[in-house]
């Protein structure tokens, strides 16, 4: 257990002016200082888990990709044994990357600088000609494989930590409850359909981060196109007094990971005009089946998930949030006019580039029971709505990079964000899950819980 | 089945990039001129935000689509284009629902970027199917935003199917080779 | 009266970009080939630095000038092109100012930047008046100084008028519309 | 009242080791150095007025144009009383540019955001769905406005600062008896003839502050082609014998505000065959009317100005200085072969992007009262000279950034900038202005007038 | 003797760049249009790397160079171009040598740029030795490697002389004139 | 003598944790980390001698060459009294600089800002208008003239420091044996080809640093290619066991210089068959001329060095290696199979650009008295082997900047570069030079001479 030692800045900035409890304030400041930022890759980066991939990537034995872990570079492979290593891209020699591809396979991965070899578990084979033994005499072999991270699978979503000690149950918590409704309710999960998208947005991390913690409110305003499209509830003009899927259930945990759940019924239009009342929790399903769940694999639902998780899924799913640090979760409803399969699979991560830099990371999936045409109709409509083309995310890569601006400003930065519509936790009856539960219009109670786990872990030196 | 785009084994068409077609409409020919024109046409269309003018080259049965490429080594070093994964991936009908949109609350392009697409190296071959034409063209894009001095930009090769339609010639496939791996554009929210 | 380029009211021909006439020259026609051919001389004579040979293709009565961009949106969004002020707002008699200055004591271009100037996207048409022809070009320019590694560029479109004059063709107006809020490039001391 | 704590560097480095008062000597290290730059934004651009532009550019109300104070964005908008305001634009829910226009008409400001909006004073209007209240509990809707500058106009130039207390005549100071005759000389005045030119350098602001500070002397050489162009006396041959230009009066007040008077009887070989001796100030001013004055509004300058003034306008007008920080004026003669309008009115501010980045503005200005052909021919005159391609300061433009690379050396930096040719005030018999005289030939006490103000400045705490 | 570049005396021919020959071939003739569809498919085999293709497009006599660029002032102040240094000075074989290596552990290109050739402003005129012709044309490279989303990229201009040989044409000098003096790109592992 | 006050980074790191003299590792970080950067500025670039060129590059009185002594640009010129003198290209007046070419002939530099003019060799001749004296009154004209470095030539290279005491001799140490034997063997010595290829790579200026430390291992793996291209001993699929190039004798000396001595006869597979067993130095040499010396110009190297030194020359030359701290030597044999003049003689320094930039300058060299079409040969070898499209180089300048990359990570930074295959100093028998010998395989002593050297520096307040 750590001590808390707080945290100042070397002009005499303490994390307290920064983030104001009281307040519920959190000073611009915060997005462009690169003493912070070095302070997040060790205290945030560096202690709790992140979110590499997936593990359908790399189904056969060799199969790695190269992803990072902050602005650490490493790989993630599938050794001989069959288990998921992650293991820091850096020679243990002289620094080099030992593996130059995004993807591949490989049974040892040879730095081509003066050829040290590693096998697929980041265990050291060793250098060219063995008998002048170029790897020296002060370390054993067993000493120079590969720096290892820790590993865990969920739903066959790759997380790894540089963390000793934090177990992923209490990185989960509370959480774990709803996030199985989206990534462990079939029998053979999820699969990733393809490499990620990947670009850079010149904004510092926590831009998209205090976002992910289930901003809802930004949709009327900022992605005011989806009403205009006519998919949702509403239209341009009426937005602001129906306030499509503005209502539901928001959720936060300590850890910082949060989700809003919607009652699909209300979200979309099309639905309008069926009532769910009195429906049992099959037929509910069966009129409005998880985005990429077709009606023949509800039987699993009910297989893999508890009664209570089965049923909130029927009723008022987890739909979007995100996962602390840099995790946002896409699980959404998004109809199609055109009959084809409805909704998108997509996690996003936020990948720190520098205090000024972030890469966007796009992860799209679809249930791997799912029929081909199901998988194609899943990844065109996250094409469609996220990532580098999606109708919905461009307006938030486009507005990000904005705020970043104005934290340069000597006055600007001295401004602060506010969270101070504070709904505060309400259990609604009948509600089964755990954490803190904010019922009705969505509000800032998420995000503030995503600032205070950013609170929690830059607190502890 | 799982996609596995990690090893070798998947993906054969995953090289293929440039002209197919080997009956090449030659450089200077009325066909070639006529083409090479059109796409003058479209990138002025597109760079003076003239949306409906540009729709108007799109075919009914249009296929338009931006493929990833993956950054790979040793055997399948050429082997880069992903096809399993892509930045666009539309049809007639998500178009207009993209130009449809930037006619309304489109921040990611309101204020608009300025943009200027420049059109070279155009190679043309004809297609099995007559009147049908392979074009494939390179794209050098900057874009100005705000009263940022810096652009952003992306290099592409496009790999069209037009077609000829009384008297004049429309997309009917578009495929997006973007060179880069992890884009430095913050979004696509202008067309390629 | 009061310029007032805040309001929507004003400059009506602020979204005038692009070619203008309708009575298209045909890509690969002898008229177009040659007045592409022209653009590629005057670009090497310009990169060449050969001022005299290029001060040889204008008309005694040019008009050159290059508007400002203005970064608008809502409404407004594509009324960018600002005329009531310049970053070039030159005729003959300033022009020739100019290239004598960089005969001499031009500190701003000696010495000289290495320039390169990428024409594409070449549309012509007629002008009402005969012989002359509206000339829409997209012009790229990478500009290296001194020993620094990194350059500096701007993208413009640039629409003419060129006039036939005993057998050659000879540029009467000159309007740059740079891709630009705030310039990115440190001044405007080579010609666009 | 401050009081004076003084200046030191994390490595110990004081503001006397930087700007040595003795030698009149400042290390080029200033030019180069982040923390420095950090101190300036809060010592010098928060603290003084910065002008942004003139109110001939938002007639109406509603108008509004956006502009940097320093690296902080601001809107300058006309409100509906018909009062100019000046307020940041920073979204005070999460840091969002309110406004995304760099000019443009709006009864309101709507952050696209999340939809908070504003009126053009700046005063916070409300969230969407009034009834949920997203502006939260902490703070009255008059406390979420948009963070306001005090705002002066003067001769129709918009002023603004940050500072509570700084009074605007105070700014001034003795520089107003000069500038006036520059700004508020006729009925209607000036007249901003379209948006600003904008382009960025790669140098620190101060390079060309510094020579904002009237460097007369630079013209000689750097601007040589001026002579060869023969608008000016002497010829490239004769320049160094000659010195066109050179003589005159300059001035300069402890604010570090500077001018250069010029006979231009003497500037330009033009007149060299008219005498001015012993004619009347109208018979002057009709010989040679100030640039961008036509004859028949010699009387307005009369009517506008203390008799004192037009004397000095009709005989040794101030025709290029600077205002601190970062402003320079030109409102130069310069005939025309032509017979065109002469002369140009332009003002220049030099906005900080850093410590290694400067952004040139360049406004051009008529007198508003002028015939459409002068100022027509007012603005050609302008961009020839000024500005993005003007024949002038083209050299300045390429010489700061190779001052710029010189400061990055580590034996470079340690050089210095020396002002060590000092003429000392001296008073001219019947001059009537104030400020700090110097007449003669053209030195460094203008100059180190404002290197001066910039420490009185940064000395304070 | 010693090389002495410094001074203005030396390298006489340290000024010539741009198109030498008078005798032109005009843009859209034959000639010129058969020899910018090469300079296209050239482009085209260097960036999808088929090197073998484009090793067919070289004669046996090849030179193929590349001098420096040095910043000159004053009098000397166009003569910047250096030809007693070069970033490129190759034969066909030594060209051999080096498509050869790319085809084995060069790690400088193994895993392989993603490449982009942007050919434009191809002026063209004839050589006093018959069948051959001088060709000059402005090269754009975008270069990504990696998942850096910042490119490297140069400009240059190339002056060729292509001979006609049975029925095609092959490129019998190159010589490649960067723009800057100190180059932005890390090292030339790719043909330009 | 300066006391050695060690080293401590603001965040409390030392020398020693970055520098593990027990275990021969350094910490990645060493290659990110700015404020270590401004100390190398000040204890290694400002106090040792650094390579600026070859005086054949100004043979004439006014010649004039820019090259920068690390961030410091300097004018290298040769002046009246033919002497070489080395200046900072900084104005004394307001920091500009005083020439903008990179090379040419001037019998005086006029500073085009304000007119300041220097003679070829810095001395200050004055500002334009002389009897105003704008050059000031607080410093006499000889006080103002450019600032100096102390140079020296040795083989006609030209070295240039800013330190005042350090003698050259001291710098080169029992390196000169060795330097002697490829700068100094024939009458009339080195010519430099042309001007130098320069580029720029986006990596710290270490990482190609320590590999001029004479790394030999890299060869095998990171240069395969020169074997598969056959030059030398050893196939694609021999090299691991043949290790052509890996055995002769590695020399480094206090200050850091290092040398690999290669049998020729046992690098290239050309001259497998010929034994030099027996053979007297004269019929050794003639059998294999050092690169660039043709046969009729053997006598001047008995002429011009030691018995000894041409002994060593004839047997086992030095071929590669480094002086400190950023010159790489390859003056290597690289036989031609068309008969061309074999070999190149090509030097590099790597100039910082900043902590994450370095520029690349490529020297390239003949004998001067070697004939023209030789002169020709070796300068295409020396292009196709080093610098912008060497075959060789390429791979290294691809390979630093994702070592730099890796420096960015906060774990990655933690990692270490190795040198723990050591071997020690050993003399073998009959050998003459001084400085540690380390025979056999090619290790690591060399390269952790490099950073024992830099180690030394560092550590020197
Ligand atoms: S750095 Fe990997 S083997 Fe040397
Ligand atoms: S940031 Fe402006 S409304 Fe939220
Ligand atoms: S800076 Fe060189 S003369 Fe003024
Ligand atoms: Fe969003
Ligand atoms: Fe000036
Ligand atoms: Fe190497």
């Amino acid at each position: 257990m750590l001590h808390k030692a707080g945290l100042t800045l070397s002009d005499g900035t303490t994390l307290d002016d920064l983030i104001n409890r009281d307040m519920n304030e959190v000073s611009l400041r915060v997005m462009n200082d690169k003493e912070l930022y070095e302070l997040e890759m060790e205290r945030v980066f560096a202690r709790t888990w992140l979110l590499l991939g997936h593990e359908s990537e790399i189904p056969k034995p060799g199969d790695y990709v190269m992803r990072d872990m902050a602005e650490d570079n490493v790989i993630v492979s599938r050794a001989r044994d069959g288990e998921v290593h992650v293991m820091l891209n850096v020679c243990p020699h002289r620094g080099m990357k030992v593996c130059t591809a995004e993807a591949g396979n490989a049974a040892a991965h040879r730095c081509i600088y003066h050829g040290w070899a590693f096998r697929s578990d980041g265990s050291f084979i060793g250098a060219p000609i063995e008998k002048e033994q170029m790897h020296g005499n002060k370390h054993s072999k067993d000493e120079l494989g590969l720096k290892k991270a820790r590993v865990h699978l969920y739903g066959g979503l790759i997380f790894a930590t540089w963390s000793k000690d934090l177990s992923f149950e209490d990185y989960l918590g509370d959480a774990k409850f709803y996030l199985d409704q989206l990534f462990c309710r079939t029998d053979n999960g999820l699969e990733m359909l393809g490499p990620p998208q990947r670009f850079v947005l010149p904004c510092n991390w926590k831009i998209p981060g205090e976002q992910s913690g289930s901003d809802g409110f930004h949709t009327l305003t900022l992605h005011r196109s989806l009403m205009e499209g006519g998919i949702m509830g509403g239209t341009a003009e009426s937005i602001y007094d129906t306030a499509p899927g503005m209502y539901g259930v928001d959720i936060s945990v300590p850890q910082g990971h949060t989700l809003r759940c919607l009652e699909a019924a209300q979200t979309f239009k099309m639905f309008a005009d069926i009532s769910f009342e009195g429906k049992t929790t099959e037929e509910r399903l069966n009129l409005l089946t998880p985005p990429g769940v077709t009606k023949d694999m509800i039987p699993q639902l009910f297989k893999n998930l508890s009664e209570a998780q089965v049923n909130q899924l029927a009723t008022i799913p987890p739909q979007v949030g995100g996962m602390f640090p840099n995790i946002l979760i896409a699980f959404i409803f998004a109809p199609r006019m055109d009959g084809g399969a409805s909704g998108a699979l997509s996690l996003h991560t936020y990948v720190p580039r520098g205090p000024d830099k972030v890469e966007f990371i796009n992860f799209i999936f679809a249930e791997k029971d799912a029929p081909e045409d199901v998988k194609r109709d899943m990844l065109q409509n996250a094409i469609w709505s996220t990532g580098t083309s999606g109708t919905i995310e461009q307006d938030d890569a486009d507005t990000w990079p904005q705020i970043m601006r104005n934290s340069r400003g000597h006055m600007s930065k001295t401004m602060t964000l506010k969270y101070q519509a504070l709904h505060g936790h309400e259990r609604p009856e009948g509600w089964v899950g755990g954490g803190d539960l904010y019922p009705g219009f969505t509000k800032d109670d998420t995000q503030w819980a995503w600032w205070s786990a950013y609170y929690d872990l830059m607190a502890e030196a | 089945m799982t996609v596995n785009y990690a090893t070798a084994a998947i993906d054969k068409t995953s090289v293929m990039r440039g002209l197919v077609s080997t009956q090449r409409v030659p450089l200077g020919s009325e066909v070639y001129n006529r083409l090479l024109e059109t796409l003058y046409d479209e990138a002025a269309a597109l760079d003076e935000r003239r949306f409906d003018d540009w729709v108007a080259y799109l075919e009914q049965d249009l296929v338009y689509t931006a493929p990833l490429r993956l950054t790979r080594n040793g055997p399948n070093k050429d082997r880069d284009v992903v096809r399993t994964m892509k930045h666009f991936d539309e049809n007639y009908a998500s178009i207009l629902m993209r130009t449809g949109r930037l006619s309304k609350s489109a921040w990611a392009e309101d204020p608009p970027s300025r943009t200027r697409r420049f059109v070279t190296n155009v190679r043309i071959a004809q297609c099995d199917t007559a009147g049908e034409y392979e074009v494939v063209s390179y794209l050098y894009v900057e874009r100005s935003r705000f009263d940022n001095p810096d652009n952003e930009s992306i290099t592409a090769e496009r790999r069209d199917v037009w077609r000829r339609v009384d008297g004049a010639y429309k997309l009917a496939v578009r495929e997006i080779i973007v060179d880069q791996s992890t884009l430095g554009m913050s979004n696509f929210a202008i067309f390629l």
